[in-house]
């Protein structure tokens, strides 16, 4: 019997996966999907709510969050665009300029 | 009427610099320096005025109050910009504004060629104004703004002629030492805060008085003794005690007058006058009493035998006053609160001429400090002499000056008091007072007479000073003569400041108890003992250096044959029970202020650095380092849940 | 029987009409994969093994570099394409939500087309 | 309905200056950099004033079906972020004419926007509202970072917020999908009671609050999620970096504070307010000494932020250990005071370091050298705001550190509030040094005069700061009666 702690397990299991993936990865665009499998992942936990809930509310809450991660998306990559005309590098270990 | 002038006391000060800060461009030096003093002249007037009024004993402290503004209010806190001038404030406001008068008159002659005249005056009288802060307010909150204002303004004035950053190091280490005790003092209002529920000062001395008539704070209550011992900590830190007194001698970087009004008359009793202002605290704390009068006891005694040495000018007089102010504190220690408060205003007038004596030397000297490269200097600075001797005389505490007065009414209350604590602590204020008269006369005859041993380009300039120098000086020397007068024994029924001050101290000693009054002969006799101790230190010194520096000339290595050789009998009791454990009390007091303050000092602060240094280490850059560390704050505070 | 147990764990009930539907759909494919194999003229060219029509070509070095224009109306178009998301909730309801909803809904598409009007303006949309 | 857009206001209006300000790029098109200037400044003050006469009449209530809470704590916040934005408009004017690397049309629509969500995160009372104001607050920020396009540091200050803005986010959605979980409400009002009522998804609520939190530290900068602040203070634009470290904070304490109740709830306030203190103390004593040997004057203030966002977490853990009771009311105007002075001092010294930098890039500490002889009131005024940050009487920033300290003293939290003193302590070294450098040390010999000029817009900012914290510092009673009497309602 699949209950709504199970896609919470799950749900914990991409969050991890993500957070990890983002820790490991070298390339800014795979950290950054990384972060998108986070944010779905709690999304995730939304639905799984919600459908537990039978209130339609954590579902419009996704539905939401995905727009604004689409809005940040947009605002990366067109960061990481202006980065990569400036040093022509995507490895987020050659950006250490800023530091101390 | 009279609320309006006290509001004005403070007022003008301050004006004072807005003024000046202002117009810095505009004004000419010379009316800048005219503004500054009268910027000092007109509170003290005034101070004159209002403070006649309230002379009147009633069973309520007189005080003349003033509430300028509204202040902090919320958190149940309700404090306002409220002024109170009762005996207490009374007295220090004139010390602060009669003597910072005197001194600001001086400075005119003496910074005239510096560059920094109209930044010095700015400084000083916003120094002040924040002192009148610290004495005027009747809040808590108001006294600890001046506290902190009189601190940076030392701060300032201690770094006024430090041109790079190492220099500054003197002005930092007198900052970050007060920063200790204001940790205390800071404490210490908030439990103050949380125990009565306000701030006002008056309020709270009265809720302790009445709450301990009404069983609320029996004798020796904790609360009150931590409270009491906190504020004590932030007196040390203020009045240069044990172990916070290292930054006081580091201060005389400044220039001199700064050294006269800040270090040695005003801002250094602040300590004294918080004690005094919170005697009720203290009586009903004997344990932190004692500790007020065993620090201020070892301080005195270790501070005096740290100058016994000394070559610089002003680090003689600088560790005098660490030393002096030791006696205030053994004073308080002892419940001799009226006699402290005299001891302050006697120091105030004695200890700020030999301060402006000294500069006088220094200025006619181009700054030269090294008193061993003085000597024969009566004839060319005449009316810096005698003044400069009168005042030797006052610290030296032989009668009639002032200071024989106020060191033997501390004195005899500490040796007369009950219990093995006082007379001990007595015994070591009378050894103190040994070597201080020891050391004055010591620093007198190695500037002023002897072989002349001047270089040949201060010999070149040597003038006796101005008249804005001498004036205040011999304003200052009639004082040091004839300020005992203020308070006479007990037995001479004459005590001005004793029957002024009554009201104020009335809570503490009905708490602890009146000291008993001794017979007549009692006191007599213990007024001539210490007067023979200290004329027998000042004869002692006189001879000894009669003919310059002698042996201590050279380092102070292999100084005690010399001292053998010496024929005296006095000498050499002295040189096997005195001096051979004095020199070593000496040297290591020099150690411990050398290595252990210092080092705790400086290793703290190197101890933030290096953990500076790892904090910038692991900022390298890195997002990969960022997100690690986030994660691993992350999973510390999820598996904190379970 | 069997309808019994269905109506016990409606859950699954509710997936049985799918059940045809996902055989007609294995058949179909079987059989659009099959036929071809059976039935088509087989011929070998390049032109014939390369993608059809358009895309991007299915070798070459990964390294290529695309035009800047090709990401910005990728970019633009997931925005607008999600942002039209929250137009369905609104169509389905457009009864019960009246005149205030129809205005929010307009002031929505406005402040997207302000957007667009802007990305338009800067020359996102010029295809040169 | 119209009540409801009515008591958004102070959220609206700066979002429909951001789109004017695209509109009037739309149809005028090409650099009309002083008239996007004058648009943008208007309507920061056209939101400040709206704010304060919605604050001054009371006018408080629920809106949006109770998913906008605007009452008088959140009127205060987002009174405090409309003033940082105005100021850091003010800033920014001079800033951006000195550089041609920065469109200025899109900068200024993108500060409005960012107020904008800042002013919807004070008021949000809705998970749903609370994510979108985060989003709405850092999106903007993220491209106001980088906006200096042709500048590899700001770029790269961007690049690093963004990533680590967004893993945060994700932190921070997924503690409100967990809350969601555990309560079956997304009303930050009836979280606890409906945790409470739950009372077997315990454990699930306090994950959603500890995950909940992370994202917030995040925003506040507190240790350890506090890394990015130094690398992202530095290489934005001046004026970004003084609105980031003065409204964000505001935003992000403001619903820190709306979010205690639900912290309490949650963990317990004995678990829930000890965090919180673990947190203030590490991030009070990093943000010290990391500032302790800075060169750089922008790095300095951003180590110096962090440790100020320690001292507010000090009221914070206060508040939530005392669950409710007067500690909520005098701990929330304790904070919404630190964070009104803190935001004057900070915005004044950011201005005095646009004026040092000189269009140059010019950041080092060492500029200050001999700015005394100078240009004495700027010197003055400076030490004015270097003294405030450090907390010396009788300035703005003293008054708020007592009050903040005297809030865990109340909360018997003694220990804590000995520690804050002794990290305050150790702060003055870094603070003095400044003043030192001002007031003690001359300019290397030979050094050419240099030529400051002051935009008078710039002059008008700094000068109202430096009032301001002098004002609030030695007459605050007005401004504290007021922050009390509106906390209280």
């Amino acid at each position: 019997m699949i209950t709504v702690v199970d896609y919470y397990v799950v749900a914990s299991i991409l969050f991890a996966i993500g957070a990890l993936g983002f820790l490991l990865r070298k390339n800014v665009l795979v950290m950054f999907m990384s972060v998108e499998l986070m944010l779905n992942s709690a999304n995730l936990v939304l639905v799984a709510s919600a459908k537990s809930f039978d209130l339609a509310r954590g579902s419009a809450f996704a539905l939401v969050s995905v727009a604004v991660a689409a809005a940040e998306v947009g605002v990366g990559l067109a960061i990481i665009i202006a980065l990569f005309r400036l040093k022509a590098t995507v490895d987020a270990e050659e950006i250490t300029n800023l530091r101390g | 009427m009279e609320e309006n002038l006290l509001e004005l006391i403070i007022l003008i000060p301050f004006a004072s610099v807005v003024v000046q800060y202002f117009l810095h461009r505009v004004l000419p030096a010379r009316l800048a320096g005219l503004i500054a003093c009268g910027a000092v002249l007109v509170p003290f007037l005034l101070t004159v005025v209002v403070g006649r009024g309230i002379g009147a004993a009633a069973p309520q402290v007189p005080a003349v109050t003033a509430t300028i503004a509204s202040w902090l209010t919320g958190g149940g806190l309700e404090v306002a910009f409220g002024l109170r001038l009762d005996p207490l404030s009374c007295a220090w406001t004139l010390v602060v504004t009669g003597i910072g008068f005197l001194i600001h008159v001086y400075s005119l002659g003496y910074m005239h060629h510096d560059p920094g005249f109209k930044r010095f005056f700015i400084y000083m009288n916003l120094f002040i104004g924040s002192m009148l802060a610290l004495v005027l307010g009747d809040s808590l909150p108001l006294l600890f703004l001046g506290w902190e204002g009189v601190g940076l303004c030392s701060y300032l004035l201690i770094g006024f002629w430090f041109e790079d950053m190492n220099n500054a190091r003197a002005g930092q280490k007198a900052f970050v030492v007060n920063r200790i005790g204001d940790l205390g003092f800071l404490l210490a209002m908030l439990m103050i805060f949380q125990t009565f529920g306000t701030l006002d000062i008056a309020a709270v001395t009265n809720g302790l008085s009445a709450g301990h008539a009404q069983g609320t704070f029996a004798l020796g209550d904790a609360r009150i003794t931590l409270i009491a011992l906190l504020l004590f900590v932030g007196a040390c830190g203020k009045s240069a005690q044990l172990p916070l007194f290292v930054w006081l001698p580091d201060a005389m970087a400044g220039p001199t007058p700064v050294s006269a009004l800040i270090h040695a008359a005003t801002m250094v009793t602040a300590g004294i006058y918080m004690v005094a202002r919170f005697s009720v605290f203290f009586a009903l704390a004997p344990v932190a009493s004692a500790v007020v009068a065993i620090v201020g006891a070892l301080t005195a005694f270790v501070s005096a035998t740290i100058a016994l040495r000394q070559r610089d000018i002003k680090k003689v007089l600088a560790y005098s006053t660490c030393s002096q102010l030791g006696y205030m504190f053994l004073g308080l220690g002892v419940g001799a609160y009226g006699a402290a408060v005299f001891h302050v205003v006697t120091h105030a007038f004695f200890k700020a001429l030999l301060f402006l004596g000294a500069g006088s030397v220094i200025h006619a000297l181009s700054h030269e400090q090294n008193a061993m490269k003085m000597g024969g200097l009566k004839p060319h600075l005449p009316r810096t002499h005698w003044t400069f001797f009168v005042g030797c005389f006052a610290l030296a505490g032989i009668f009639p000056f002032a200071g024989f007065f106020s060191k033997d009414k501390i004195l005899g209350e500490a040796l007369l008091g009950h219990g093995w604590l006082f007379p001990l602590v007595g015994v070591l204020g009378l050894i103190t007072a040994l070597m201080t008269a020891f050391y004055t006369f010591r620093l007198y005859r190695l500037v002023f007479t002897g072989p002349e041993r001047l270089d040949a380009h201060a010999k070149k300039h040597l003038h006796e000073s101005p008249a804005t120098m001498t004036v205040p000086l011999v304003i200052l020397a009639l004082l040091s003569i004839g300020g005992g007068a203020l308070s006479l024994p007990a037995f001479a029924h004459f005590d001005i400041l004793g029957d002024y001050l009554r009201p104020i101290f009335a809570p503490a000693l009905a708490v602890a108890g009146e000291a008993a009054h001794h017979a007549v002969n009692v006191e007599v006799a213990l007024m001539l003992v210490s007067l023979a101790v200290v004329i027998g230190g000042a004869w002692w010194a006189w001879n000894r250096f009669a003919r310059g520096p002698g042996d201590q000339l050279p380092l102070p290595q292999g100084g005690l044959p010399f001292l053998l050789e010496n024929k005296w009998f006095v000498d050499e009791i002295y040189a096997i029970f005195v001096v051979g454990p004095m020199r070593g009390t000496a040297l290591l007091a020099g150690f411990f202020d050398r290595y252990v303050i210092d080092g705790i000092v400086n290793g703290l602060a190197r101890l933030c650095d290096l953990c500076g240094a790892v904090v910038r280490l692991l900022q390298n850059g890195a997002v990969h380092t960022y997100a690690l560390l986030f994660i691993a704050g992350a999973v510390y505070l999820v598996c904190s849940l379970l | 029987m069997l309808m019994f147990a269905f109506q016990q764990t409606s859950a699954v009930a509710d997936h049985v009409p799918l059940l045809p539907y996902l055989l007609i759909v294995l058949g179909l494919v079987a059989a659009l994969l099959t036929l071809p194999l059976l039935l088509g003229r087989k011929t070998k060219n390049a032109v014939k093994s390369a993608s059809y029509e358009c895309g991007v070509a299915p070798k070459g070095s990964a390294r290529q570099r695309f035009s800047v224009h090709f990401y910005l109306v990728a970019v633009l178009f997931i925005l607008f394409d999600i942002e039209a998301v929250f137009l369905f909730p609104w169509a389905l309801n457009i009864q019960g939500l009246g005149l205030a909803g129809f205005v929010e809904a307009v002031v929505f598409v406005a402040v997207l087309g302000l957007g667009l009007g802007y990305a338009w303006r800067k020359g996102v949309l010029d295809w040169q | 309905m119209f009540q409801d857009i009515a008591l958004a206001g102070p959220i609206l209006l700066p979002a429909l200056a951001a789109l004017l300000l695209l509109g009037v790029e739309l149809l005028a098109g090409g650099r009309r950099s002083q008239g996007s200037f004058l648009l943008c400044a208007l309507g920061a003050l056209v939101a400040l004033i709206y704010t304060g006469y919605f604050l001054a009449n009371g006018r408080t209530g629920l809106a949006f079906n109770g998913t906008l809470n605007v009452d008088n704590t959140a009127l205060l916040i987002a009174l405090i972020v409309h003033f940082s934005a105005l100021l850091a408009v003010l800033l920014s004017r001079s800033y951006l004419a000195a550089r041609r690397d920065a469109d200025a049309p899109e900068y200024y629509s993108l500060v409005m926007a960012a107020a904008s969500g800042m002013a919807m995160l004070a008021a949000a009372n809705d998970l749903v509202n609370v994510f979108l104001g985060v989003e709405l607050m850092s999106i903007p920020l993220y491209v106001l970072a980088a906006i200096r396009r042709k500048s590899a540091r700001s770029v790269e200050a961007g690049l690093k917020y963004l990533l680590l803005g967004a893993f945060a986010s994700a932190f921070l959605l997924f503690g409100m999908g967990l809350l969601y979980g555990a309560s079956g409400s997304t009303l930050l009002s009836a979280l606890p009671a409906e945790i409470a009522r739950l009372e077997t998804n315990g454990g699930l609520a306090a994950f959603g609050v500890v995950m909940f939190l992370i994202g917030v530290f995040f925003k506040v900068a507190a240790v350890p999620f506090h890394m990015w602040t130094p690398d992202v203070y530095e290489g934005s634009p001046t004026p970004v970096t003084a609105f980031m470290a003065t409204a964000t904070k505001a935003a992000a304490f403001g619903l820190l504070l709306r979010f205690t109740p639900v912290i309490a709830t949650g963990m317990g306030p004995e678990a829930g307010s000890s965090m919180l203190a673990v947190i203030a103390v590490l991030t009070m004593f990093v943000g010290n000494l990391g500032a302790l040997r800075q060169q750089n004057l922008k790095r300095l203030l951003a180590y110096s932020s962090i440790a100020h966002a320690g001292y507010m977490l000090v009221g914070v853990a206060a508040i939530v250990a005392e669950d409710g009771g007067e500690i909520a009311l005098t701990g929330s105007s304790a904070i919404v005071f630190y964070l009104g002075t803190y935001a004057a001092m900070n915005l004044g010294a950011f201005g005095v370091a646009v004026v040092l930098d000189r269009g140059e890039g010019r950041e080092g500490v060492n500029e200050l050298k001999g700015l005394c002889s100078e240009r004495p009131l700027l010197a003055a005024v400076m030490a004015v705001f270097t003294l405030a940050l450090a907390g010396v009487p009788p300035t703005a920033g003293f008054l708020g550190k007592l009050y903040v300290f005297s809030c865990a003293v109340q909360a018997r939290m003694y220990a804590l509030a000995v520690v804050a003193v002794l990290a305050s302590v150790v702060g003055l070294f870094y603070y003095l040094r400044l003043i030192l450098l001002m007031y003690f040390t001359p300019r290397e010999e030979g050094a050419e005069p240099r030529l400051l000029r002051t935009d008078s817009f710039l002059a008008v900012a700094s000068f109202v700061c430096a009032v301001l914290v002098l004002w609030l510092g030695v007459l605050p009673a007005w401004f504290v009666d007021f922050v009390e009497a509106t906390v209280r309602g």
